[in-house]
């Protein structure tokens, strides 16, 4: 096992990990920018060396400082966190270069699934479902009718150079389907130099359903179960949730297993999140693979009852995991909201300030992960998430009951929060009933 | 030497506190402060107050470094780097642009860039700092007389800690 | 079920009970002195009503004036907390004249088991062990030595008037039983007027074990498993967990059927706690039923997922237990510190005063149950508990290095606390062996 | 009248706000404090400034019990019993010893105890306050002239609320 570690990460994550390593008895050196220098949490661990300016550019993205640090501090180890330099393939080439443990995937691993194509022919490889397609340009309209009949309407026509939703359009029959080729062709020419369309199924009002990977050095994966994560504005999660509601227990344990498989056969070790879309029929689709513990893990650590930092570590420290499959349960129903220091009568802009008066809920089924405090001063220059607030009850009901009543007690001035918005989606009908989708928050709550 | 001890049940361990010392003396270090819980150590080595040397007392200080360790500060530890703050008015801060290890000089044996009393313009190499086995030129960016060197070979320094101090 | 709740407490409790009937959806009506008066906690209910000053006998404790709150409030039931007037059998029974529920047993049951020799009587009745002894006063030497020889020494020569250690004294043999006869008889006569004595034996270094049990209205008794409350400071309980460390499966099981028959034979209903003294040799002997929610709930919440609060309430509103014995599980090991504002230099006196900084720990397995916050002034009326810590971890060992990561990160400045005190007791060799008895904490830890 | 009306999906149940407001009417209830999370309902029934009043429009106040909702203040709710804050200097509160219901008369048809601009004396009976079905005979206990009476008949008072202010 490691005796000193460096925590690559700032906020919520870096606390997160420097708590595990404690209780696991493992020293620390954190990492810090200027403009975190002297936080209380950086107080939890053995060290900390300030490794740069305010802007993450020149500190936490600056692998150079980042390694030195390593060096200078003597550690065997480095745990990325979320976000910086986790899912950097070449940051974690460098610290094996460096003879320094990376927590996370290997750099091979990451770079495989982090490849569109390589992904795709992995998921296949592994029997599991991508969004049905062309496979391909499109070559003539006769070609673009038959995969249309074969995948089923509606399609999705796609810029092979597109992006951004840029000459993207939705057919519905044959008759749109004709007339959207040619105008799709004809706005790719125009946006990208580039006439080539391809056909994806359309999936209409997805849930996002994600399945908990880890996987040690010895060829054992297991997964954690599956997290809904539907509540979304504009592709930013908001609350995420776990087990997932109405989805049948048969395709709870299918998505599972298909995670299973794809990470399996991608070599792929440490924690990992296989994300799908889910449709209506509950069909299922792979997405992309998140090579890196993930914000909202602590919905299935409640769940399960296991401790996924510790658990990266131990992985990466060569341990074998603990248990088998079987030997994981799924207890109660957890929900995660995240709190971020945002304005939401001004489209969400971040809302930095100094927090005057902070009162945090408590009580029984409630977790807080957060490294702010009265008088903390939410900086403008990282992500606006200023908490996890996690609740776990016997039932989805239950949870959210107790979600309402955190909700209500929480006081946060000083800053602008997502508390209201939260609010009302707690509330909210498709919620509460758990017919969400990745478009409700801002088709029901959001629409002006 | 300790500025305090653990309260409860662990003992005060000598034999580990002993490795620090002699750790400490091999690699020329003259400040290490490790901090666990309740638990904290402060170790200073070296002549105690930098900035109220007169330049004649300072100038063989890199070879002092066998000499026993000098009495701890009995003041509450401060966090690493916050020296800065106590800077004598009218004295300019040469920070380190990097974090990595500090050297006074081109290479061991050879003299140091700058000893207390040299004279610098913003070009004069005052030291190099080596980050990820490439050694860095740090130029003094400031005209002056350095008035105080703040770290020593071997030393570890963060992004922003002040190395010299510079009489404009 | 109830539509509206008053609350006949303050503080944390208040805040728990409060907390629960939030999520439940019942209104709440909380009673204050006019030093809660504006706290925060109470704006969690519906309504407040000021029942009193500071003094608790002339607000909190005043029978008239809470049933007066619950009249104006127009409640249907009054949950008491613990403390205060939990346990007064009067109240019980004025709150039933007054066609009002009294959320907690019958004040029929209460009597029975508040009188020690009805007490006693049950417990054999149910044939529940009791610390065996001469069974009324001893008349002779002869019968004294008999009896001695019967239980086994050491025995303890207790005054039947006696209280607060008075005319007790321990005997290891027939010697100094004869001895110690003699004397006790002279002590209680000059202390008490009355020269009655009786035998008990005497166990030494005894654990606190207690069984927490629920019964509703129909019949049904289930325990929710043990506690260990052994690491107590002069019978003030400091640490609590469940399960109870180093007592066998055999043994834990035992003694809650012991729990749950005494319970049964006493007509018992609601939430109670059923207290034994465990000796070294895991022989357990009944000592009293506290007949009222336990400070230390929480550790039995975290290992079985039930919420102790609300299932009061839904008991009291008729409803009948949602399982049976067997669908309690007792799930990883969950550890309880109490919090206190205690100058431990000083005694442990009371350190009232305004808490000038507060830093809680927070995250994975972590539970803070408290009314205070940054600003909030701990007043000299009440009892000088803060808040509960409570984590709860797959195993002990965790459980424990988890509650010292917390206790290393709490912060309170501007009163003193138990904190330093907790500290040296999760370091101390006989707790992290799960060793502890009621009097280690005095004799290793506090000893001059 | 509503402060505030719940943001979000819940709708402003008017029918519990009639009901509401005849409960106040029926008990001669003047001021209803609600609240539960983000939701508060503030109503006010009857002259809005006590304070203010002169004696002659405040005599006949038990009989206006009829009288429609007054508007209640914009200002943000305030916690119960505060109100006793804002009292005007040289004024002195008689405050309810206990919490119960508040009857200014000894039984009803019969004529108040005192009404604004009666002179009182340290034992002047000014109120019934009933707890648990027992009338408590409130004396003044301090010398002096009815200023204003801040509570009505049937009105649940808390302990230490003011019910009336005297001018010394």
């Amino acid at each position: 096992m490691f005796q000193r570690i460096l925590v690559a990460n700032r906020g919520e994550i870096a606390l997160r990990i420097l708590r595990a390593c404690r209780e696991m008895g493992i020293e620390t050196v954190a990492v810090c920018s200027e403009a975190d220098r002297g936080s209380d949490y950086l107080k939890l661990a053995s060290e900390s060396i300030c490794v740069g300016p305010a802007q993450a550019a020149g500190s936490y993205l600056l692998i150079k400082n980042i390694i030195s640090a390593a060096e200078i501090g003597n550690v065997q180890a480095i745990h990325p966190g979320y976000g910086f330099l986790s899912e950097n393939e070449h940051f974690a080439e460098v610290c094996r270069s460096c003879k320094i443990d990376f927590i996370g995937p290997s750099s091979e691993a990451m770079g495989k699934l982090g490849d569109k194509v390589t992904a795709k022919e992995i998921a296949k490889a592994a029997k599991v479902n991508l969004v049905p397609g062309s496979d391909g340009l499109i070559e003539s309209e006769e070609a673009a009718l038959e995969i249309a009949a074969r995948i089923g309407y509606p399609v999705l026509i796609k810029a092979t150079a597109g992006g951004g939703g840029k000459g993207m359009r939705v057919a519905r029959n044959d008759i749109s389907l004709k007339a959207g080729l040619k105008q799709a062709a004809v706005e790719a020419e125009k946006a990208f130099n580039n006439a080539g369309v391809y056909l994806e199924k359309y999936i209409e009002n997805p849930r996002h359903v994600e399945v908990q990977i880890i996987a040690d050095l010895h060829g054992e994966v297991v997964h954690l179960w599956e997290r809904d994560c539907s509540s979304q504005r504009r592709h930013q999660k908001l609350i995420e949730e776990s087990p997932a509601p109405n989805l049948p227990q048969a395709v709870r344990e299918d998505i599972c297993k298909a995670a299973v498989r794809l990470i399996k056969s991608a070599s792929y070790t440490n924690a990992g999140t296989v994300e799908f879309i889910v449709d209506k029929d509950n069909q299922f689709y792979f997405i992309e693979v998140n090579a890196r513990i993930q914000v909202e893990h602590p919905v299935t650590e409640m769940v399960t009852g296991v401790d996924l930092i510790q658990q990266q570590i131990r992985v990466a420290a060569g341990e074998p995991l603990p248990w088998k499959q079987k030997g994981i349960p799924c207890n109660g129903h957890a929900i995660e909201v995240r709190i971020n220091a945002e304005d939401p009568d001004n489209d969400f802009r971040g809302s930095p300030g100094r927090i005057t008066k902070l009162r945090v809920p408590g009580g029984h089924g409630v977790r807080w992960d957060s490294h702010v405090h009265e008088g903390y001063v939410v900086g403008p220059y990282y992500d606006s998430m200023i908490g996890k607030l996690i609740v776990h009850k016997p039932t989805r009901v239950e949870a959210i009951a107790c979600m309402k009543r955190c909700l209500d007690e929480f006081i946060v001035e000083g800053i602008k929060t997502t508390i209201p918005l939260l609010k009302r989606i707690l509330n909210n009908s498709a919620f509460v009933e758990g017919r969400m989708d990745t478009t409700f928050i801002e088709q029901q709550l959001l629409a002006k | 030497m300790a500025d305090q001890v653990p309260p409860g049940d662990a003992p005060f361990d000598l034999d580990k506190l002993k490795q620090l010392v002699e750790m400490m003396e091999s690699h020329g270090l003259t400040d290490v402060h490790l901090r666990r819980g309740d638990e904290q150590w402060r170790l200073r080595r070296g002549p105690r107050e930098v900035l109220h040397a007169v330049p004649q007392q300072y100038a063989p200080a890199p070879i002092q470094m066998a000499a026993p360790v000098a009495p701890a500060s009995a003041a509450p530890a401060v966090p690493a780097g916050s020296a800065a703050s106590s800077a004598e008015a009218g004295l300019i801060d040469i920070k380190s642009p990097t974090v990595g290890t500090f050297y006074a000089a081109p290479s061991p044996g050879e003299p140091a860039f700058v000893s207390v009393g040299s004279v610098v313009t913003g070009e004069t190499i005052v030291c190099l700092i080596e980050a990820m086995k490439v050694f860095n030129q740090i130029p003094a960016e400031v005209n002056g007389t350095i008035a105080a060197i703040l770290v020593k070979s071997g030393d570890a320094v963060e992004f922003g800690q002040p190395l010299f101090r510079v009489r404009p």
